[in-house]
């Protein structure tokens, strides 16, 4: 008896929803795969002969760069990000800005450090 | 009063009370600044608390159910909201500002500090004057001079306190900090050490002596081991070998030490860095992290060879070294000339001791 | 028949036939349980089983402290004591204790769900929670360990010969049981939400939730990493954090403050969630600037990101680095005021009565504004160098996590009770525990304040004679709080028997989990519910109380 | 763009909303909300993976800056070709798990299978030359805390006899770059034998039919995992390997 109450939920009037509810899941073609899976070896390649030439603080800037662009293509593509919501777009945005934030607020520490001591 | 109750509750009591402290004496030139900003920071406080327990209290009473059985129904207010946005964080920003003021007074030596080393080990604090006096868990300072404190850690982190000064610096193991303070009266104060270090942390306390200076000059004329810190180095630096490089004869390898406290030199990766305790330290135990420009990074590492206070030792040495001359003489006796070796009257040479040094 | 729907008067209300309690049987039907409410109920059974091993811990301690000189425990048997209280309060109740119990239990009926988005993740997560629970009770037994609930390095890796490994490693299970929690909450807010339950018509209970889910998912991680450092460090010496070996110690306070920092958030915000739910019920009207008190949250959990190196500002790291965590650390503190005000200014114009959760809820709102002022004396870099590693870091924890964040648990357990068990706790003793609670937290903590501010260290076996006056406040006053702790204990445990029957809505609250029956069904609800009105929306609660009765009666 | 296609399988979800599938867990409404639950579980999964990793990648750029030369000695003693190969195989694995994923999108059970027991196959190659490369480091006593030796260091490595030998107290912070690089490619490596062995585990379920009626929620998961783990070595080989090779 006690449990009526909640029937009444269903007298209401539909709202409207709040976020759409279904988002469509793209299939990515083989094609595409193959193509991103070609630019990571060619990249890997790159990154593998140019650490061999001399490009002083560049070096270290090059294979991060590299590196950027390969986890870039794979989030994108092989993990499908470009195809996703916002909401994961925004989940791994996150993902990045935290981390960010413990690696240059930790390094400015130690960088500031040897400025001195006032 | 006494007669009423028990007499062992009533010692109790009259110890109580006699120990009853509720602050902390204001024995230091700081001490006022710390107190100034910590009354500061009550008053906010207060102000704060008291405006929610005000309103809490008269909401409570005057919107209790029985007096009010309907609540009326309110969205919020902009203007409220962004009144108590606006002024916790003025009050905020006045905070933040005031003691960055004061932790750049407590951290900020002036340059006339009479400098004292601390060595932080389990579970002791070890004290070394730059007149050669060491104590354990003592610290004895004149007044009205500011002294800087050096401190180091041999193992953990120790943390070294002395509440009646407001002051306080981790020593931290492998790296000097510094701390100072200006004692203003004469006293025995606590010393503590406030950062966990192991089983016996509590037992790792001591006493400060704040003294007239010229107690303390008494004090440190009689309690000296006869030798300063930096002739205790002196022998260090000879019996290490350093003198066979860092010397001023033409084919020395290391570079002339003579007056290099203080002054700035260039790194190998081109940077300019101050010589100050930290860099003779690490220099002395992680030589290629300070290559020397003009200068082959031949100089092997000392780590595990020096204690902290043989590192301490060698520091005072050589920021008080102003000539190479007694260094070159070693180096002339030990390469063999036994003719001139008596013929130097030990009188004639420059003692490589700063004036404010206690000779033995 | 109307009767039902005049609640408190519970006279008439009986106990549903099923339930959630009642649907299956036997230890097997607990033990394997998908139910978040029954996963809620294990949750609370065992957190209350580690708070009341902390709380002998702390009895042990303000034992000790009551005589200065170290009368009752060997200075490393009370260094063991002290570290248990900590791991064990922060790691296995403090961090769970609103989230997996309360929340566990009421989020997904909040948000209008049927269960949690991993029911299997969440069992695991408890699972988890109880190995890491196992691992500690064996780290106790088996010898203790007295790093601190800190791990500081190179205390713990080099200079100690106890169960730093098991314990680091405990930790790092229960902070993978609070990943799990986390995770789960994010996942359900955002795609289990009935029709309607947009954003802003949440409960403020579920967006305190979400901002904590966030700091559980990205800070624990790091601590997890943390302790296998220390773990590798402390049993094959890879010199990461050993000054020795060119490691640096100050690298492990940061990394592990950038979790622990923001776990104290963890631990906070869902407290402030449960003060939101209480205030607006107690005094029957919205809470005052929704919208504010909703971002406030989130503030608090991306600002709680920014402010770990706080706990370090006489360690060592550099003068400008102080300077930017001391700016950013007062900014953390805003949006705490704005939400002590919003709760005050709830009140205004309210309908205000005073059960036992409020009572906790008034409770919270004194002790965390003083926790939160106090905070900003340690944010503030001079103060700071005398006020930290005393007992005035102690009493300002406190303050904010037993005085803030237990008040709210204890709030939120009374609130809650009856939809929980379908029962009503005892008003009467219950309201006798709060105000004891409040008395004698403010006299056990209150005086550490005055012995830090005299320099008193923390962590301390035995101290100066001349602070012993004020231990002796503190020893007292933890007696009676120690009372005010055992009592729901003992009255709850009562109630579960022979407390009256609840009925669904006791309180006339009108969040969606007062909407079924006390105790749910399994399903929480019989069909999804559509959503209509905001939260905290009393007229959509009167308004279908009236149509109830029309229908009903 | 022809690369890619709007999958037909949700375009129904009114449809779904009355269906009940097996697979579809009584506490969601649809398939739909499901996977996405699913998936975004698993993102927020990879968050804490991040966060885990990156506590270990901050270490490493404050000691590199420290101790570069050692971070330079250290690095050229490791096989670059193992590391390049290494990077290959998981770059290869990562496109065949995509590859997989897509035939559990267009429920084609063959190709899903081979694609699968590829994959693990590249990653049972790769924790192979990883367990090679860590043989020759404990032969080389260059495992910290165990058989550490900084013999190597203080001498010209013949390698790069452009290398000038590191004074003692710099071969002695090679230590430190030796420690992070176990306890970095140790987890990269523990993440790999997890993902193999729940891939195994997929397999066997693939094999009875799961994962080609819909219900790709699982296969789709795990090779986000899969990837993320490929973007750590992504890093790690630059910063491991690579540092400094032109010297």
């Amino acid at each position: 008896m006690e449990q009526h109450q909640h029937e009444h939920h269903h007298h209401l009037p539909h709202p409207e929803p709040s976020e759409p509810t279904h988002t469509p899941f793209r299939i990515v073609s083989p094609m595409t795969y193959l193509v991103i899976g070609g630019c990571l070896l060619v990249l890997t390649a790159a990154t593998t002969a140019i650490s061999y030439v001399e490009l002083g603080v560049f070096n270290a800037v090059v294979a991060i760069a590299i590196a950027c662009i390969k986890a870039s293509l794979v989030v994108l593509f092989f993990m499908h990000i470009k195809y996703s919501s916002k909401l994961t777009k925004l989940t791994v945005a996150s993902g990045i800005f935290t981390f960010l934030v413990l690696i240059t607020m930790t390094m400015t520490d130690y960088a500031s450090r040897a400025w001195g001591r006032w | 009063m006494q007669h009423f109750i028990s007499p062992v509750l009533w010692q109790f009591l009259v110890k109580w009370l006699t120990h009853f402290a509720i602050f902390p004496p204001e024995a230091s030139s700081i001490a006022p600044y710390a107190d100034a900003l910590y009354f500061f920071l009550i008053f906010i406080s207060v102000i704060g608390l008291g405006a929610v327990a005000i309103l809490v209290t008269w909401f409570s009473i005057r919107y209790r159910q029985s007096r009010n059985p309907v609540a009326t129904q309110i969205e919020g207010s902009t203007i409220l909201e962004a009144t108590w946005t606006i002024i916790p964080l003025i009050l905020f920003m006045i905070t933040f500002v005031w003691g960055a003021l004061l932790y750049f007074r407590i951290y900020s030596p002036p340059p006339n500090a009479m400098n004292i080393y601390v060595v932080g080990k389990q579970w002791m604090w070890k004290i070394e004057h730059p007149g050669g006096q060491h104590e354990i868990n003592a610290l004895h300072i004149p007044i009205n001079q500011p002294i800087q404190l050096t401190l180091i850690s041999q193992d953990v982190f120790h943390s070294f306190s002395v509440p009646a000064f407001r002051v306080k610096r981790e020593a931290i193991p492998g790296r000097y900090t510094t701390v100072w303070f200006e004692a203003t009266r004469p006293g025995v104060y606590h010393l503590f050490c406030t950062q966990y270090c192991g089983t016996l942390h509590s037992q790792m306390i001591g006493w400060v002596y704040a003294m007239k200076p010229d107690d303390y000059q008494a004090w440190a004329a009689g309690s000296t081991s006869g030798h300063s810190l930096a002739q205790n180095g002196e022998r260090l630096f000879a019996s290490l070998g350093c003198n066979s490089c860092h010397n001023s004869t033409p084919n020395a390898h290391g570079p002339n030490l003579a007056s290099v406290y203080g002054s700035h030199v260039q790194l190998a990766n081109g940077q300019y860095t101050t010589v100050d305790d930290a860099f003779l330290r690490d220099t002395i135990l992680n030589p290629t992290l300070h290559e020397v420009a003009g200068y082959a990074p031949i100089m092997p590492t000392y780590q595990g060879q020096v204690s902290e206070d043989g590192l301490i030792d060698l520091v005072e040495y050589i920021k008080r070294l102003n000539s190479n001359y007694r260094i070159d003489q070693t180096i002339d006796n030990s390469a063999g000339q036994p003719v001139q070796t008596g013929a130097t009257p030990a009188g004639t040479s420059a003692p490589p001791l700063a004036p404010g040094a206690v000779k033995p | 028949m109307s009767t039902i729907v005049s609640l408190p008067d519970q006279s008439t209300a009986r106990l549903p036939k099923v339930s959630y309690l009642n649907k299956e049987y036997g230890l097997k039907s607990w033990l394997l349980t998908g139910d978040h409410k029954r996963i809620a109920v294990l949750y609370m059974i065992s957190i209350t089983f580690f708070f009341f091993i902390g709380g002998a811990m702390a009895a042990l301690i303000r034992l000790q402290l009551l005589t200065p000189y170290g009368d009752l425990l060997a200075a490393d048997t009370y260094n063991k004591v002290f570290t248990a209280h900590g791991l064990i309060m922060v790691f296995f109740f403090l961090v769970p204790s609103v989230p997996a119990t309360i929340g566990n239990f009421c989020i997904p009926i909040m948000v209008g769900a049927k269960d949690l988005a991993f029911p299997k993740i969440n069992l695991l997560s408890w699972y988890l929670y109880v190995a890491a629970g196992i691992m500690m009770i064996c780290v106790l037994t088996f010898g203790g360990v007295d790093t601190g609930w800190t791990f500081t390095t190179p205390l713990s890796t080099h200079y100690l010969n106890t169960n730093v490994v098991t314990a680091g490693l405990a930790v790092f299970v229960a902070g993978f049981s609070s990943i799990f929690t986390g995770l789960n909450f994010i996942v359900t807010i955002h795609r289990m939400r009935a029709p309607g339950m947009t954003w802003f018509r949440l409960p403020l209970f579920v967006w305190s939730h979400y901002a904590a889910s966030i700091l559980m998912v990205l800070g624990t991680p790091v601590l997890a990493i943390t302790l296998t450092l220390v773990v590798l460090e402390r049993t094959i010496g890879i010199g990461v954090f050993d000054p020795t070996r060119g490691g640096d110690p100050l690298l492990f306070q940061h990394l592990f403050w950038f979790y622990s920092h923001p776990a104290v958030y963890i631990m906070i915000l869902p407290g402030m969630g449960v003060i939101s739910e209480v205030i607006s019920t107690f005094s029957r009207k919205r809470v005052f600037g929704y919208t504010a008190v909703a971002f406030s949250s989130v503030a608090i959990a991306v600002f709680g990101f920014f402010v770990w190196a706080h706990h370090m500002f006489i360690m060592g790291i550099s003068n400008y680095s102080a300077l930017v965590f001391s700016l950013l650390t007062m900014l953390v503190a805003v949006p705490s005021a704005i939400k002590i005000f919003n709760w005050a200014a709830t009140l205004y114009k309210g309908s205000i009565t005073f059960e036992t959760p409020m009572l906790y809820a008034f409770g919270f709102l004194g002790l965390f504004t003083i926790g939160g002022l106090t905070g900003v004396f340690l944010g503030s870099l001079g103060m700071d160098i005398h006020l930290t590693e005393t007992y005035f870091i102690v009493a300002h924890f406190h303050f904010v996590m037993v005085g803030g964040m237990l008040m709210a648990y204890l709030s939120g357990v009374h609130f809650w009770w009856p939809k929980i068990t379908g029962r009503m706790y005892p008003e009467g003793v219950s309201r006798l525990a709060a105000v004891i609670t409040f008395v004698g937290f403010i006299l056990t903590f209150f005086p550490q304040f005055v012995l830090g501010y005299l320099g008193m260290p923390r962590r301390y076996a035995a101290y100066p004679p001349e602070f012993q006056v004020l231990n002796v406040f503190s020893s007292a006053g933890a007696s009676v709080l120690g009372i005010g702790y055992l009592l729901p204990l003992l009255y709850l445990t009562w109630s579960l028997k022979y407390g009256k029957i609840a009925g669904p809505n006791p309180w006339q609250a009108t969040g969606l989990e007062w909407q079924i029956q006390s105790p749910p069904l399994t399903e929480n609800f019989d069909k999804t519910p559509i959503v209509t009105h905001e939260a905290y929306d009393y007229d959509w609660l009167a308004n279908k109380t009236r149509n109830e009765v029309t229908t009903v009666g | 763009m022809d690369s890619h296609s709007i999958a037909a399988q949700t375009a129904e979800p009114a449809h779904l909303e009355h269906e009940h599938p097996a697979f579809l867990r009584h506490h969601f409404e649809n398939v739909a909300q499901q996977r996405e639950a699913a998936t975004f579980g698993m993102w927020l999964f990879l968050l804490t993976e991040i966060m885990f990793f990156g506590g270990l990648f901050c270490a490493y750029l404050i000691f590199r800056n420290w101790y570069y030369p050692a971070f330079v000695a250290g690095s050229h003693t490791l096989h670059i070709w193992a590391g390049t190969l290494n990077t290959t195989l998981l770059i290869i694995s990562s496109f065949t798990m995509a590859m997989a994923v897509h035939a559990a999108e267009v429920r084609h059970r063959g190709p899903l299978l081979r694609w699968m027991v590829l994959t693990i196959v590249l990653g049972c190659g790769f924790l192979c030359v990883k367990a090679y490369e860590w043989h020759d480091e404990w032969v080389n006593h260059h495992v910290p805390g165990l058989n550490f030796s900084i013999q190597e260091f203080t001498h010209t490595n013949p390698a790069y006899p452009g290398d000038k030998p590191l004074a003692p107290d710099m071969a002695e912070k090679t230590q430190i770059y030796y420690s992070l690089y176990f306890v970095m490619t140790g987890m990269h490596a523990l993440h790999m034998i997890i993902g193999v062995s729940l891939l195994a585990i997929l397999l066997i379920r693939a094999r009875g039919g799961a994962f080609t009626n819909g219900h790709i929620a699982p296969v789709e998961n795990f090779g986000l995992y899969w990837h993320f783990v490929d973007i750590v070595w992504i890093f790690l080989f630059p910063l491991l390997y690579l540092i400094s090779r032109h010297q």
